[in-house]
């Protein structure tokens, strides 16, 4: 149990804790960052610096801004409301007990576990180049699919209902309810119907 | 091309940035306590009192007539007359002011007072470091401290100058020839009075009888 | 040195207050972030079984790593734009609220 | 005349040789990793000092007057003055602000900004860190400011310093890309992530003209991009929306004073040099000297030679540039500058399978004035500005 492994298994349930139960929701999103960070340094300390770098760069530098351009967006900001638990918050509460109990349990049987730490090994970024342009190079496409898949889909979700016939209908009466994403999904002339 | 605006902006301020150190008319700033911009020739900032011959107190033009004081839009000028007369420079005897005092915190520099003065006795003057500490007192200036000499007002406003001093001149010519006259309507009419005396002396009988 | 328990149970302990944030907070954007913790203590199982793994060279754990970590970022881009259109439809992030499917 | 080149090198070499004996092994390794970060820590903040005075001085040449000349000779005391005045100014933390918050975005972003300096290769092995993901770790490390830059502007619950914020956050990220983008060129080229290897790869000659990359096609058109992008990121003069003195007042750090206000200065300013390091080590040859003749300069002179005429460069575009609109940002970002750097990428590729020769330059030259030439024009000369649209807050 080296210190340097203590301390920042303190820094990441630390983090972790906070964000989870801090009231105010920007005060989680940074807190939820600081726990990225942490485990960015877990991964360093482990030896795997390229993904401890991407860590960092994709979600301290991207998820975090994300979350929190998300917590502004919906007014999360400002005062949080009274309660900020769920109402079956005791019941989430065990089962997340009891799915931690049950893997502590398993790992301290298992004697794969007890595994000391055997020399460290080499990865380097020009391995991890090669494999990903040789053998994983299927999933790098599809990575890629997805992504962009998803960066298209998330545009159309969040986007405001720009399309100018619904503007001009908007013009003169108050903005109505079915206004935004889901007067997408069926067209204005049946909006109206159903006000 | 997208970026050949740019281009030309970014030689444009070379050419000032290089021009800078070359010609050195490009650059016009006055470092201000060390070189003095040209005062022009109508500047003015505050009024005083313009005095002739040496003495300021006695020399004062003004005889405290107090059309400056009514005139002033801010009422920035107090003045409180003198009790004795004394003569003026066209021998008459005139009131002067026992107090002359303007706010300059109130004075807006708009000359109406220079415009109104029948006796070309307040002028306006360039002085423009007045700063003071003190907000209230230093900025009230009174009669001692207003009066200057009338070479220093042809120092810096030489036309306005000149232009004054004439017409002082005229008035001076114009009160010396009334004086003259007055003078000889005096003397005729003693001799006019003396013939009188005369011819009654010399046929005082008729008159009697 | 530590032993590849350490991680383990790092890792189970951060999985375990994911689960807990996801089911006992009220935000929709906490229950995100909760579920973004619990993908990032699978992460660290799979980088910690690499680095005390059999054959470290095969490098499949950072490549899982790497690839997990990219459709995590896609899913939390995806997950935060439902729920701004949620919110804007119903004006509120509160999950007990979103009950009704009409839409 | 020793080896002014590594001259550095060997002075740590010699100090920790003279602690041999008396430290332990764990002390020593201590010393020398304060040996080499300790320079940092002092160099470039001087240089921060030189910049600003630099700065204001330029920019008066520029608009015809003289600039600051009254503190010290020629106004060179100016930074000084600058610095007593910021510590003597009292820190005022707003009542409803977040005290903590508030505190630590200063902070975390001057350590960013020092932290990215650990991979900047300064001269001939006078890096600190070596890493073989180096370029990785600067982006990475670079990423992290955005979210400083946004605790900033929300710690103090002030609408214009949100506003700005928001405007920094947006403009960061989406200026990232191209930063990104356009040293991947680079790396396809040089084939590793590591950034004294780069500056390696850069240090033949050709003919009288040294192999930079800038002196290739794609590398000048990524050199381009990456400065645009540079200027974005740092948030300096045609795209300094966020702190639009003249719109918002001062952006995100407008309820800071005193130390805290200093701190963001010296944040954004290291954050420059820092990015403006990275351009000379990928495109204009790091520490390598332009002709083989000068090879007597020390190397080390040689970057910072470049990075003081990059920062005229930046002084004179902020001269000369009117500040960029919100959406005219966004376009230029997501509209010419991505697809831009993206076929940069191509054009690089080109120059690489094509071969030595002067056909490679031909075709990957084409291609990105092609490109340049399509992509311009259609959407930044056109004359009718769109009916002004309204979008009321829900």
């Amino acid at each position: 149990m080296t210190l340097s492994f203590a301390i920042i298994a303190a820094l990441i349930i630390a983090a972790a804790t906070a964000a989870m139960t801090l009231r105010n929701l920007v005060h989680s999103a940074l807190a939820v960052a600081i726990a990225f960070a942490g485990l960015a340094s877990a991964y360093l300390q482990l030896g795997a610096q390229f993904v401890g770098l991407t860590q960092i760069l994709v979600y301290v530098g991207a998820v975090a801004i994300l979350i929190v351009f998300a917590v502004l967006l919906t007014r999360g900001g400002e005062a949080p409301e009274k309660s900020v638990f769920s109402a079956s918050w005791f019941w989430g509460a065990a089962i997340a007990t009891s799915v931690f109990a049950l893997l502590a349990c398993a790992i301290n049987h298992s004697f794969a576990s007890k595994r000391a730490l055997p020399p460290q090994p080499s990865a380097t970024v020009e391995q991890i180049g090669q494999d990903l342009m040789t053998k994983f190079v299927l999933p790098l496409e599809v990575i890629g699919l997805l992504l962009t898949a998803a960066l298209i889909g998330a545009v159309i979700i969040a986007m405001r209902d720009e399309s100018p016939k619904s503007k001009i209908e908007d013009g003169g009466s108050k903005m109505d309810k079915t206004s935004g994403p889901s007067s997408i999904l069926h067209p204005p002339s049946s909006s109206g119907g159903h006000q | 091309m997208l970026g050949a605006g740019i281009i030309k902006g970014m030689a444009e301020t070379a050419r000032n940035f290089l021009g800078s150190y070359v010609s050195a008319e490009r650059l016009t700033t006055v470092q201000y306590p060390e070189e003095r911009s040209p005062q022009i020739e109508n500047a003015r900032q505050f009024p005083f009192l313009v005095f002739d011959g040496d003495d300021p107190m006695k020399g004062l033009r003004c005889v405290a007539c107090q059309i400056c004081e009514k005139e002033c839009p801010p009422k920035c000028i107090y003045i409180v007359k003198s009790k004795d007369k004394r003569v003026d420079y066209k021998g008459q005897a005139q009131f002067y002011p026992a107090t002359f005092d303007i706010d300059l915190s109130v004075c807006m520099s708009c000359q109406i007072c220079v415009e109104v003065c029948p006796f070309e006795s307040i002028k306006m003057d360039t002085a423009y470091e007045l700063s003071t500490a003190d907000r209230f007192g230093g900025l009230l200036v009174n009669k001692h401290q207003l009066a200057k000499s009338n070479e220093h007002y042809r120092k810096f406003h030489p036309t306005d100058a000149a232009a004054s001093d004439g017409a002082l001149a005229v008035e001076v010519a114009k009160a010396q020839a009334k004086a003259k006259a007055d003078v000889e309507a005096k003397a005729k009419a003693a001799a006019d009075a003396k013939a009188k005396t005369a011819a009654a002396q010399s046929t005082p009988a008729p008159a009697t009888a | 040195m530590t032993p590849l328990a350490g991680y383990l149970l790092l890792s189970a302990f951060l999985f375990a207050i994911g689960l807990a944030g996801a089911l006992t907070r009220r935000n929709a954007i906490i229950v995100l972030i909760g579920i973004e913790l619990m993908l990032n203590a699978a992460n660290l199982n799979f980088i910690a079984f690499w680095r005390y793994g059999a054959n470290p060279e095969a490098l499949t754990g950072i490549m899982f790593v790497i690839f997990a970590i990219a459709v995590a970022a896609a899913e939390a881009a995806v997950g935060l734009a439902l729920i701004i259109a949620i919110y804007r439809h119903y004006k509120t992030t509160n999950v007990d609220e979103m009950n009704s499917l009409k839409g | 005349m020793p080896d002014l080149d590594q001259i550095f090198v060997n002075l740590k070499h010699w100090l920790l040789g003279q602690l041999e004996g008396i430290l332990s092994a764990s002390w020593l390794e201590l010393v020398s990793i304060l040996l080499s970060l300790v320079p940092i820590l002092i160099v470039f903040p001087t240089l921060f000092a030189i910049m600003t005075i630099m700065e204001r001085k330029g920019l008066g040449r520029i608009q015809n007057r003289y600039g600051p000349n009254r503190v010290g000779p020629f106004g060179f005391l100016q930074p000084a003055a600058d610095g007593i005045k910021a510590l003597i100014k009292e820190d005022l933390v707003p009542r409803a602000a977040d005290k903590v918050v508030h505190l630590l975005a200063p902070v975390i972003l001057v350590v960013t900004a020092f932290t990215v300096y650990a991979v900047l290769p300064i001269g001939r092995n006078m890096v600190v860190l070596d890493l073989d993901a180096g370029l990785l770790f600067f982006f990475a490390v670079g990423a992290a400011s955005d979210l400083a830059v946004f605790m900033a502007g929300w710690a103090i619950r002030n609408k214009y310093a949100l506003l700005g914020a928001m405007r920094a956050v947006a403009q960061m990220v989406s200026y990232e890309i191209p930063l990104i983008l356009s040293s991947v060129a680079v790396v396809m080229i040089t084939g590793t992530l590591s950034l004294p290897e780069i500056v390696m790869a850069q240090s033949t000659h050709f003919g009288f003209l040294p192999d930079w990359f800038v002196f290739t096609p794609w590398g000048f058109a990524g050199f381009l991009l990456f400065m645009i992008a540079a200027n974005a990121e740092a948030n300096r003069s045609p795209f300094d929306l966020p702190e639009g003195e003249s719109e918002i007042i001062a952006g995100y750090f407008i309820e800071y004073s005193g130390f805290k206000f200093a701190l963001f200065f010296l944040a954004e300013y290291l954050s420059l040099f820092a990015i403006c390091g990275l351009g000379i080590t990928l495109f204009l040859g790091g520490w390598n000297a332009p002709f083989a003749g000068l090879e007597f300069i020390p190397s080390w002179a040689w970057f910072f030679l470049k990075l003081i005429t990059l920062m005229c460069l930046f002084i004179w575009t902020r001269g000369t540039l009117p500040r960029l609109r919100q959406d005219q940002l966004m376009n230029l970002a997501w509209k010419f500058m991505i697809p831009m750097v993206l076929i940069n990428l191509v054009a690089a590729a080109l120059w690489h399978f094509t071969g030595p020769g002067f056909m490679r330059w031909l075709t990957s030259g084409a291609l990105l004035i092609v490109a340049h030439l399509f992509l311009g024009n259609p959407q930044f000369e056109r004359k009718d500005i769109g009916k002004r649209t309204y979008r009321f807050a829900e």
